[in-house]
């Protein structure tokens, strides 16, 4: 563990969730973003709308880093169900804040750290009337508190305050008072700011914090998709609402007041897979947002999608399972499943953004190789990419770029054929021609999930059969160096003997890890694998190391599992570097797991 | 669900639509259902309907489940689209593709058991969207393509071909859609095209989902004594209420039919519904009515038949989502991304 | 190809479904097996129920082999709708037995087989008058051409015919009427019998002809299943009817006709298994049998099951896929789905019948395992083994048998207890106690797909949900050697280099192919893996073989990618022989695969 | 989900019931729902119920799905188990659980998401097959757990909390129930105890589905002005119709009900319940009167409230399937297994 330092430190924040707190702390973090600090913010909550604990970290770090650091150096603790814990996570030499409206014997357990009380309750009561308002009031005081104490721009606070309200400009200037409160409390009887602190720099000009869904529900939209289908489900919920917000800014028609898209709220995950066939057979982009319960729930109508070769767009952002799990908890356990999802030999295609830029440029990937492949994509993005604030480059569009369709015969083409057949392989790629409904009564076919050839017709007969399966598994293999490529971060120390590889939301933290154990003379080259089917480079990747780690946020290394199926590689070079707690993983803990493999290997 | 090529024979002096098209421009594959399968005239009927409405086979989309009923939509309109999805599902597939594009004629047909057990939730959504679709459950009380195994709409006390008695209550399509708030429902037999053949054509002109269950009997599983969707007991039972034609446009109406005989339902076409109703004291626009006098009949073990219920003035589907009068998936993209400027200038709400 | 001779050949009769000649053929299989000598019965029928192809398969195996061999000896061909291919299929020097009754140009398409011409419609029409009856007579009547043409004793049949119809008596002379229709004329216009027939063995004794749905459907009598719940599919269907039936004959009381049962038809596949979840959860021995498509509508519901640790039995009687695929069609696609089965970390117990005698036994251990592991348990039959009439030993049973009903705590261990924790790992296996309900108050708990941790109370903590999860894994672990061990068949001609590795409907063939290929001097050592997890045997077997094939029927070579997963097992000694048509396995297809690749290692 | 202790205070003089049980007995886990949901309520009366029932808590078995709703088994009978199962699917489970054993009492707790949309086929076949089961419906017109989308039980019109106005047809579970055959149809309300203690108190006691849609605001996102589901608006179109007691014995009924004032419905367990129409020309026992008298209340924008339908003479699931007086749960090894010897016979069939 590093000392905390000038925009260096980790705060946690201990609330009680149905409180406002969320967005008094997301404030609280951009005022620190708007001062060009980097941050990396993580919201905890319960699978609950009142009452339990929640908590909101947010990490400082000049360096840009993207992960926890798995440190607390600040904890605001204002949940008396969660004091003992709370105390016990902050660092000797940390700080405590907490309301000392009340006495409390819990601050008094630990000597090591700095308590700070603020009579918070005390002052907010005083100042404000209504219950409703004390409840909201009593966040912004301790941001207020927190600003002093970290010496961030008042400035800043306040036009933050001002855009959130800029609809209700009634409520600025009470928040702007209670913001005072706690701020005027620190300034007056604490020595202000703290050893740890923020201080200006320009180190996020040209970034924007923003979270995944919100990013992803916007890359569909720049895709070109109108058909959404979903069943409400934490927490892929907030990808439909943002697709559907930003649909109403963008696509819909000021004179008629038509709208260029359409979203169901499906009955159920069945129904939203299969409204998103249905639209996608028919030609429209389509898409579904869901979590590991509506893969399970969607397999049939997967196996279908792939056997019938109609294109499908899946955000997966996955939460803690198996069954319901843990809703509100992040993890990467349907890797596996989706790979492979339904009955019968099928196999899918994958993309695993780490961030939500990536959420925004692979939703447009997804629905290009969809369409081209003429298959279910997934994207899997979890809880911690999905639902928090990220730090990420400002992000961009090519206006030249032009959606790939793939391979849909025109009514034109079709004038021109004899005669259509659908599952032929005419272009030896592996990928047939198909038409849609209503173009050209040459284009006709009959879509089945029932044995067919490649003529498109019913077929029992076996080598008729296995034509078109063996097909379909070149046609997937094919899309190996068509999803988005791995990305390699080499050792900064030079050639290194080890290798690690991570996807998604793990990123952050390999990175960070690498960085601190090259500092340790431990080199560590790193690859980011960003689809599946795997492109050669992660198996030359491999190869060329003489161990590989494979990080993972599941119990079963899945990823690796799916390495062993489909690779050549040797499976004593692929060592899981697993986490599955529900936390999105800190850098701490990918140093410290190879830190005790170097000293094992030392030690050996 | 294999397909046979059904030899095509040109016939010289064939009756021709108004698109100069033939009844044959409307079949499709050969069958492969068991001789006499109610399922079997049902396809005719739809080939004939649709051949006088004189819609262009290709513009119109076929959507079917699993079942022996789900098969059908291979028979018939060779030229258009079809879609054997997954069982119990077809209402989803359906109602994505017809928002993908408004401008499609979308036909769905099943079976009991594709509707009434692993669909039902499906089946009724789908009527509570009001999706543009005609829906045409070919209802035998079985489940044909398993071998006969009692669906939910077996009727209490029918007997099974092993000599099983049904003590479940059935689900009536009929009965379950009022309460739903379907716009259009309606009640055929197979065994009377007279009938069925106009039901189809008002169900494919009425403005959102319409629902025509079809008595559609079973011949190797359902036709024996003791069951009630056979041939013989449904003939027997059979009662028809309200007639229902398709007219095109408001003039023809008034020349075929005398005033006060027969109540026309306008709609969004320019053509109307005509009613005719059988049953003198029979409401096919109430719906509390139509229910009570459907719950009546089954009571007394009729099978009331016709156009039961329709409603022109609920939006469909497509209506509810604002969707423009262009299909969806005929945009150019242009038109859908909102392009580089627009984004570069919606980042600064990111910092 | 060897020649057809005495008891060793291939009869393979081509029909229209819906004609009753599946009870036809089944008739004439059984007068075979009744003569003493050893049958191979294979029905291939379509997705339809009247006027498609059909085809049913018998071979006479004085070896008692338990495959087809994939030769044609002699074509019955009662189909004119596939006369061409039906025809192309016998070997030079077979004999086909048509219906000359009309003129057939394709009989005369081949000279180098002997064509029978019997004027079958013509003779069952001068008969008998009902339409019905000339139809089903028309199949008695080539049953006794067939007869007469190998020899097989009329007076077998006669017995096999009154058996049939005991209930209807009057339906006997007619039957025999017919056949000897066939009987007479072949004896008159043929030289009767042919070169290659029957003649009488002992070689059947001790044995049965049953087929795998009837034998499981009565293991899960014997096991004291009470409980079935399903949704109809093919080929899972007659499982279920078989369950009934066992049920009415033994478990209705005399008096009170009440029934010691419960058989719910389910709406669909996911109320099938909940059905099942809630009795077992409830402490009846509870399953449901059905195929893939089931399965992947079950997956939600198999990982609640797995997470929150409640028995379950599954059979999957699979079929061809993807998606509807070919559902009378016979594959192992289902492998890897039922490994895995759901989102999140799981992973499940697998048993591979091979033949009818173990679906009877399987089914009795998989109730055994469900409750012992409390946890989801599969059964992978096929449609080849589910639904065709395999001879096998005589099913046995001992009396002393006792169900393991796993780790439930009475009313009086309630009793004695302080608290009881429902997922705690008192005694080290990774197996928690469990209660049953309205036993004692004391053994309340609840049941929940949520996080929770070994207490058996909701949680989100960390720590907590990974005691469970790692639990969980442990204790699946600890099943690899309580599932049927694998069976192993040393060469013949002493050590081998390689091995085979097979499971299911496999094991004929690969048994005949490793006779055949012993005699040709290949030696193989031969593994049957019975269940999953694998127990140590089977990684032992591999590692002491240079290379082993491993035989499945499915595209993506499932039961390999699990010993990839699941062991330390190098890759390039699995060799995946794969099959994936549809059609039952024969035995040269695996002979002919190890040919080659012993003349490629020769060659190379 | 998360489930405190709840401190259990001895209260000395506290009531008890035939069990010698107080209702602290009854109680369960601290809720951890919004203050003021409704859904509390309903967990106070469901405990309040099984107290005056004197039912053992022990022998009671709570089944949910997922949802607000659905955590609530864990807030009322402790001593009971529970089994909080997947969203929508609890009538699957629930079924399977009481065949197992038909001798505990079976409680279902659901909301309308639960229920309505992914679990409405489940709903619907568990009320065809008359499992024997007391099912509550908590209905509030959204998804409270993830935050406020519209369920299929909003009304027409009904504005959710972010301004949307909800345009399809509402399921009404009431009206559902009676056209699929559902042998006990009640609605309450949660802020009417009195009322809603003996519906739940009889519908424990029929034998069969007793269906129990309790309107139950949700104080978070479904209780302001323009939502049908809030307190206010259900305080003012609450129309209670047919009020219920269960009377645990013959004599006790004529004692406290004057002739003519009261119907009562007999009972298996020789007890009854008895109806009192508040509404003169209600009549709960006849299923095509009940539901017409539904929608009409319905159409005029009031919530009919109370016992509105039941019938006591339809085969409960366990009877229908011939069931033993003995769980088979309990039944012994031997009376399962045919044995040996019958299997040595039985193989005879198969040479
Ligand atoms: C998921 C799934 N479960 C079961 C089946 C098997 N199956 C095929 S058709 C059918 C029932 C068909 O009944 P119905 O819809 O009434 O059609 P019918 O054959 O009577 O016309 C069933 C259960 C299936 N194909 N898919
Ligand atoms: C398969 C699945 N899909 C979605 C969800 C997310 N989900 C949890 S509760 C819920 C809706 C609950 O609504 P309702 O039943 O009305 O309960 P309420 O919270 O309103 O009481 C949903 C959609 C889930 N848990 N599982
Ligand atoms: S089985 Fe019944 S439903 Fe199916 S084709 Fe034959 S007659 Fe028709
Ligand atoms: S969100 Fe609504 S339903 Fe859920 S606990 Fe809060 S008030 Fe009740
Ligand atoms: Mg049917
Ligand atoms: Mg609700």
């Amino acid at each position: 563990m590093s000392k905390p330092g000038i925009n260096d430190f980790t705060i946690r924040l201990a609330n009680v969730n149905g409180t406002g707190s969320a967005s008094a702390n997301g404030l609280l973090m951009k005022s620190i973003f708007r001062s060009g600090v980097p941050v990396v913010g993580k919201n905890v909550f319960p699978s609950n709308i009142q009452g339990l604990p929640t908590w909101y970290e947010i990490r400082v770090t000049k360096d840009g880093y993207g992960a926890r650091s798995g440190d607390v150096d600040m904890m605001v603790a204002m949940n008396a169900n969660t004091y003992a814990q709370d105390i016990a996570s902050l660092r000797p030499g940390g700080v405590l804040i907490y309301d000392n409206t009340w006495p409390r014997q819990h601050v008094l357990s630990r000597k090591d750290v700095t308590v700070l009380g603020v009579p918070l309750a005390q002052m907010v009561n005083a100042a404000f009337t209504a219950a409703r308002s004390r409840v909201l009031m009593k966040n912004m005081a301790y941001v207020g508190a927190v600003a002093a104490l970290l010496d961030i721009d008042k400035t800043i606070i306040e036009t933050l305050v001002q855009e959130t309200f800029a609809k209700k400009t009634k409520l600025i200037a009470p928040n702007m008072q209670a913001v005072a409160l706690g701020y005027d409390y620190a300034k007056e009887h604490f020595d202000c700011p703290l050893p740890f602190h923020v201080q200006k720099m320009d180190a996020t000009r040209g970034k924007i914090m923003i979270d995944g869904n919100t990013a992803a529900g916007l890359g569909c939209v720049y895709a070109g998709a109108t058909v959404g289908a979903w069943y409400p489900i934490t927490p892929s919920t907030s990808l439909m609402d943002a697709f559907k917000s930003w649909c109403r800014e963008f696509r819909v028609d000021e004179k008629s007041g038509a709208h260029r898209f359409c979203i169901i709220q499906a009955e159920d995950e069945l129904a939203a897979i299969g409204m998103v066939i249905g639209a996608s057979w028919n030609g429209a982009r389509a898409f579904t947002p869901t979590s590991g319960p509506g893969i399970s729930l969607m397999s049939e109508f997967i196996g279908f999608a792939y056997y019938a070769e109609i294109p499908a767009v899946l955000f997966d952002v996955q939460r803690v399972g198996p069954s319901t799990g843990m809703p509100t908890r992040t993890q990467q356990g349907d890797v596996q499943l989706c790979a492979y999802a339904s009955h019968g030999d099928t196999r899918h295609i994958l993309l695993f953004p780490a961030n939500p830029a990536e959420c925004f440029t692979m939703a447009a990937d997804a629905f290009d190789l969809a369409e081209r492949f003429q298959t279910p994509v997934f994207v899997l993005s979890d809880i911690d990419i999905g639902m928090n604030d990220w730090m990420v480059d400002t992000l961009d569009w090519d206006d030249a770029r032009q959606p790939d369709r793939g391979k849909v015969l025109s009514a034109e083409q079709l004038d021109q054929m004899d005669r259509f057949y659908r599952y032929r392989d005419v272009d030896g790629d592996g990928i047939p021609w198909r038409t849609l409904p209503g173009v050209h009564p040459k284009g006709a076919y009959f879509t089945r999930g029932s044995g067919h050839n490649a003529d498109g017709t019913y077929t029992e007969k076996e080598a008729e059969y296995q034509e078109v399966v063996d097909r379909l598994k070149r046609k997937w293999q094919g899309a190996a160096d068509k999803v988005p490529a791995p990305i390699v971060r080499p050792a900064r120390g030079g050639k290194a003997r080890w290798g690690i590889i991570a996807y998604g939301s793990s990123d952050g933290a390999v990175i960070e890890a690498c960085d601190r154990l090259a500092a340790q003379g431990i080199n560590l080259d790193y690859m980011r694998v960003r689809g599946f089917p795997f492109a050669q480079e992660v198996s030359d990747f491999v190869e060329a190391h003489e161990q590989v780690f494979v990080v993972e946020q599941n119990r079963d290394a899945q990823l690796r599992g799916l390495m062993l199926l489909e690779t050549d590689l040797a499976r004593e070079k692929l060592v899981p570097l697993l986490h599955y707690s529900g936390e999105p993983l800190a850098s701490h803990f990918v140093q410290d797991f190879i830190l005790a493999q170097d000293r094992k290997e030392k030690t050996a | 669900m294999t397909s046979f090529a059904k030899p095509i024979i040109d016939l010289k002096n064939a009756p021709r639509n108004a698109l100069g098209l033939t009844r044959q421009d409307y079949e499709g594959a050969m069958s492969t259902l068991c001789a006499g399968c109610g399922h079997d005239s049902i396809t005719a009927s739809m080939a004939r309907a649709f051949f006088n409405l004189s819609i262009e086979p290709y513009r119109a989309v076929k959507v079917s489940g699993i079942g022996c009923s789900s098969k059908t939509t291979a028979y018939f309109l060779r030229e258009s689209h079809g879609n054997n999805t997954v069982h119990g599902r077809m209402p989803s597939v359906a109602t994505g593709a017809a928002v993908a594009n408004t401008g499609l004629t979308y036909i769905g047909v099943s079976g009991d058991g594709d509707s009434l057990s692993i669909g039902l939730g499906q089946f009724a959504h789908a009527m509570r969207r009001n999706v543009n679709m005609l829906y045409v459950l070919e209802n035998n009380g079985v489940y044909g393509l398993t071998k006969g195994q009692f669906s939910a709409s077996a009727d209490i006390g029918s007997v099974s071909k092993k000599g099983e008695v049904n003590e479940l209550p059935p689900i009536d399509p009929v009965t379950l859609a009022l309460s739903l708030g379907a716009t259009f429902v309606a009640r055929g037999f197979s065994g009377d095209r007279e009938q069925l053949v106009p039901l189809i054509e008002a169900g494919l002109k009425h403005n959102g989902f319409g629902l025509i269950d079809v008595i559609s009997p079973c011949v190797s599983f359902n036709d024996h004594p003791g069951s009630t969707k056979s041939y013989a007991h449904t003939f027997k039972y059979y009662h028809p209420a309200v007639h229902a034609d398709y007219v095109p446009m408001a003039e023809e109406i008034k020349a075929s039919y005398d005033a006060g005989e027969a109540v026309s339902v306008k709609l969004h076409d320019g053509g109307a519904i005509v009613l005719r109703k059988l049953d003198a004291d029979y409401d096919p626009c109430d719906r509390a009515a139509a229910y009570a006098q459907v719950s009546e009949r089954a009571a007394r073990g009729e099978i009331i038949t016709g156009l039961l219920y329709v409603d022109e003035s609920r939006k469909d589907l497509a209506a509810l989502k604002k969707l423009p009068k262009r299909p969806l998936n005929t945009y150019p993209y242009a038109d859908l991304c909102p392009g580089a400027a627009t984004l570069a200038r919606v980042m600064d709400r990111y910092r």
